[in-house]
């Protein structure tokens, strides 16, 4: 069984990545990370982020709402004090980028292309200031200019991150596919909202993003269309607990899928999920991941 | 770090809706110091999905004691835990409160806030010298008490309703106690194993934000290391969702840099 | 207390509704369904239609998935069988209609208007066949085409119930008030795929419907949007299990509320849920809902 | 129509994987008819969010007696509850099976089917004749045999291991059995209670769909009547989320017509 899963130049162990924002940059349980295919760091942004005041978390039945807000040190510390750190790991380093104009995009992916990691995930669904804070992500041309600024800016593999929130991610993956993108890793948070019962807003930063369990039917739908309609690699996410869940997305058509939430339950859970995969493959006979990835499909 | 099965060897209401858990977790007790928490999974299922922070309580050989107060619905599935099941526990998690030595500490707790300290104090006694204040609403509530006596350490109490000790609000106790007595009674003092009264060098506090805000403000400028018992994501620090926000901006992620932090320096 | 709502021309005693779907025709549980504000019938289209095949359920952590295909016996079968029967009923009863092209709608709004029924729900949650399948509703224009034909058409209530499945309610919402619309129920089921872990879909309609606790915060997001963003009422749906929910939705903004899933859990569920808002309003001396409609955007 | 709180008066395992509860309702125990089922839930939270379906095997005055199978999470969960618990059941639902007089009845079970068969014998005994066939893996997992034939009732089973009676499936049993006699058998019984053997006049049969379908076709012409134990959203006629396609098109809501259906007339 060859386990590996190769996205534009990047060569990956295995399928399983955790996902950005629920692992740290893989520094916390780099035992755990060690044995993934990869970590996607936490979103990094051109200058240092607060992030939003405190609650940041909400949990309602089969999921939670995040509004951590960005948090991170700033691209400048990242580099200085993080990535001497990520490029020791023994899995590939996947580092998560959030701009807050179209052209910081393309700032972070140029000075990125020096550093010791292997890939960039763009994430467009960070609120576009200039735009009246929709996000980035939710027109197909925002998502096209920022993934051709980063092609051209950076030659490390280009991995652009979906949102479906109120936008078909079809649209926005075959924006990112004809701009050079590398692969689409399918789906972000979805909006949310919780209030305290009286009213007021929970979470300090108002609104939060759903993950979790409850996100995992609409994002395992989203894939399955997204897969359907580019040709470049889909990494799928959303509410993957198990290697169950996770052989869903590969059926529905991911070559890739990222942990996140489970991780806050279970910091093995990524690990976890790759060891039952790497089971599943076994007792199944599988050479690679063809047979398994996009079947649903071939199914139905 | 996994997650590990614990046996529960005692499962006891110790008053109306505060339990104790003692588990079997060898590794766990002779690791876990004072200030860490365990991270428990309060279902086997999903929901709730997350898992409750509860600060290690005691240790006893290979047994860790959890103390908790039942306030939603996960601490109400964790009260239906009985002797004999497992428990999914992770940790032990967080900052060890920092090793004290040759200091005079003060330790005061609020309601469940004084599970936390039983352990510091069993820690700390060795090498300082000690007084305990405890608060709570009425007599019943008062928790830990005998333990805290049974550690050779002078307790004060105080309850809302005068029910027991001081009538009126711990803090108040807190603040006559360090009024009361100057400096010269922490050197009067000296030797003793446990000092009854005199100001203290250094005070671990736990309890309700409101009280800890209003000890900071009652002791300033005396260090008050306070435990944080705000909501968490992960305990792990791999999720950025602990946030208390510090003086002059940026945030601590207390389930890293804390639980237990130096109060006077985040904004409560 | 005056728990009353009016909707258009028509007034609701209380302002909870049972969702579509989720309570047949209102006449399993008469007695339920004359204390509600008003009971929204299941989908009735032109034709009959079979619905799918089995299964029609899924359930997952906090939610679930139905793809129940808007089984029904069609309009005549409706008007003959079920009318006599549902305008008995002491409570608002208002038909939800669907239709497989834009003017099957005015026709089923044109033929309901002679009916002994309140008011209309224009469910544009369907697949648009002529349009490749995407649903009427993802489309501002479409829906505003619908609105202006059912407004056109019937003198009745008109109230159109959107989705939030790749579109963002606020622009179909603006279109459906612009056409006359009296109201938008926000939101119907978000799109959701459940795999049977050989990799085949285990609907018997391949995709489903998710709702259930698990769809309440994105609903309630759309519905705090939704409410800031038009002047007609909101009605809220999604998610709502316990008078608790119901607060929250009309603290966002909504004016009414739909009970959906919780009644496959509880048939007295809505009732529950009216029970509960009442006690709410006798504790706190509400004279009206006002000072609970709205109160997020006016305290965050 | 309410939820209602009942009381676990027992409940314990019959064979493994396999429980039997006995709840105190003493207004189910009046109005529920056989073929009728309750929809439990299984926990006290939102997860599972369904109730789910299960038939009433037994009354005794106001006891309900349900015996369940574990296949999933939900089942798992209520095998989890004690005697002395409260369980929140809706029902009775579903339609009752149609009130026979005057005939020759078979009641054919397999496995966890045989419950439901249990409560239409005892109401359906005394205005028939009746013949009941049981089978299951092995022995240790036939289901209330000892129930049935306190009733009178001649009792053939069929184990696919030999263990006890026909070594085979029930089915196989069951088209000897009727084979084996002439329509002539049926006469000869007419008088006795219970006759052993002869050509049913109406089938009742309970287990996996495979086992309905065989039975059917091994039948035809004879009317089989099946318990369906399908996936279910309400249960109580107003979701639209079961459904059986009937021959000839469309679909029988199956908590609402059923669960008791003509086999002839679905699609199996
Ligand atoms: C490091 C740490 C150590 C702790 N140690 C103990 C302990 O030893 N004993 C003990 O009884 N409790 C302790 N707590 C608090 C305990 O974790 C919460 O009471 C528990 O998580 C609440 O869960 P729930 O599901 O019952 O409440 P929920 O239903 O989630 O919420 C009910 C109420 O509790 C509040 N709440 C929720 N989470 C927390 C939280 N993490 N902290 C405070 N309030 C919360 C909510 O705002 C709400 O008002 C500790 C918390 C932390 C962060
Ligand atoms: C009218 C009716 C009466 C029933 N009576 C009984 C009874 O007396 N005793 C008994 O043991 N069981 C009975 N069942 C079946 C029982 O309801 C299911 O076994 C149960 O719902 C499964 O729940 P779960 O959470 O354990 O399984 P899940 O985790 O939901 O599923 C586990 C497995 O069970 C299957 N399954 C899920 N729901 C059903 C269902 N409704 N019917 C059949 N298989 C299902 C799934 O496809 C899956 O393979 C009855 C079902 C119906 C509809
Ligand atoms: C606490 C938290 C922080 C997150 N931060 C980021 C982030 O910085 N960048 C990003 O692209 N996604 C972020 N996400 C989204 C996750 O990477 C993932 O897409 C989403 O949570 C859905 O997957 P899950 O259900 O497995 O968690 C975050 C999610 C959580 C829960
Ligand atoms: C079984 C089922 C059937 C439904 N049928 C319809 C329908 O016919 N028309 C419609 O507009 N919405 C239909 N819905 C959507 C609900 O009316 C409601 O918008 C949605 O379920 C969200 O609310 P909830 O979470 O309270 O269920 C259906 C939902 C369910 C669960
Ligand atoms: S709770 Fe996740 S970082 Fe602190
Ligand atoms: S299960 Fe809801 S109608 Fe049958």
């Amino acid at each position: 069984m060859n386990p590996q899963v190769t996205i534009g130049k990047t060569t990956f162990a295995n399928p399983v990545l955790a996902a950005s924002g629920t692992f740290e940059f893989g520094l916390k349980f780099k035992s755990v990370a060690n044995r993934l295919g990869g970590v996607v760091t936490k979103a990094i942004t051109l200058q240092p982020r607060v992030g939003n005041p405190p609650p940041r978390i909400y949990e309602f039945p089969g999921g939670m709402l995040n509004s951590v807000g960005l948090e991170n040190p700033g691209f400048e510390v990242f580099c200085r004090e993080v990535v001497p750190h990520t490029r020791k790991l023994k899995c590939r380093v996947v580092v998560n980028i959030a701009g807050a104009t179209v052209d910081e995009y393309g700032e972070l992916a140029a000075r990125l292309d020096s550093e010791p990691v292997d890939a960039l995930e763009v994430n467009v669904s960070c609120p576009n200031v200039k735009e009246g804070g929709a996000l980035f992500g939710q027109q197909p041309s925002v998502v096209e200019a920022i993934t051709t600024l980063a092609r051209r800016r950076t030659t490390k593999t280009v991995i652009v991150k979906l949102t479906a929130n109120f936008v078909d991610p079809v649209e926005t993956a075959k924006a990112a596919e004809a701009a050079g993108a590398d692969a689409v890793t399918t789906i972000n948070t979805l909006f949310g909202l919780a209030l305290d019962g009286n009213g007021r807003p929970f979470l300090g930063g108002r609104n939060g993003g759903v993950s979790g369990p409850a996100l995992k039917p609409f994002a395992l739908f989203c894939v399955d269309r997204v897969a359907a309609a580019v040709k470049i690699p889909v990494i799928g996410c959303g509410g993957i607990m198990s290697t169950a869940d996770a052989v869903d997305f590969l059926s529905a058509g991911a070559r890739m899928v990222q942990v996140g939430t489970a991780n806050l339950v279970n910091p093995e859970a990524a690990l976890d999920v790759w060891n039952g995969l790497k089971a599943h493959a076994e007792q199944n006979d599988l050479g690679n991941w063809d047979a398994v990835v996009g079947r649903t499909r071939r199914r139905s | 770090m996994k997650p590990a099965l614990c046996l529960v060897v005692q499962a006891r209401e110790l008053c109306t809706g505060i339990f104790s858990l003692w588990l079997e977790a060898s590794e766990t007790a002779h690791r876990v110091k004072p200030g860490q928490f365990l991270n428990v999974k309060v279902s086997n299922g999903p929901d709730p999905l997350l898992r409750r922070p509860i600060s290690v309580c005691d240790v006893e050989r290979s047994r860790v004691r959890l103390v908790f107060r039942v306030v939603g619905r996960g601490t109400a599935m964790l009260a239906r835990v009985r002797t004999g099941d497992e428990l999914d526990v992770l940790g032990p998690l967080g900052r060890p409160a920092p090793e004290l030595h040759h200091k005079d500490i003060m330790l005061c707790g609020g309601g469940i806030g004084t599970a936390p300290l039983l352990f510091l104090a069993r820690r700390l006694r060795r090498a300082n010298r000690m007084q305990v204040l405890l608060g709570a609403r009425t007599k019943a509530e008062l928790l830990l008490v005998r333990e805290f006596r049974a550690l050779g350490l002078p307790v004060r109490l105080a309850t809302d309703d005068g029910s027991a000790g001081y009538r009126g609000v711990v803090t108040e106790l807190v603040e006559q106690q360090v009024r009361s007595q100057g400096p010269e009674a922490t050197s009067q003092g000296r030797g003793r194993r446990s000092a009854v009264g005199g100001k203290p060098s250094a005070v671990f506090a736990c309890g309700p934000r409101p009280m800890l805000a209003d000890l900071v403000k009652r002791l300033d400028p005396i260090p008050v290391w306070g435990f944080v018992e705000e909501r968490m994501g992960c305990g792990t620090g791999i999720c950025y969702c602990c946030a208390l926000p510090k003086k002059g901006g940026g945030h601590v992620r207390f389930c890293e840099e804390g639980p237990v932090v130096k109060l006077n320096e985040v904004v409560l």
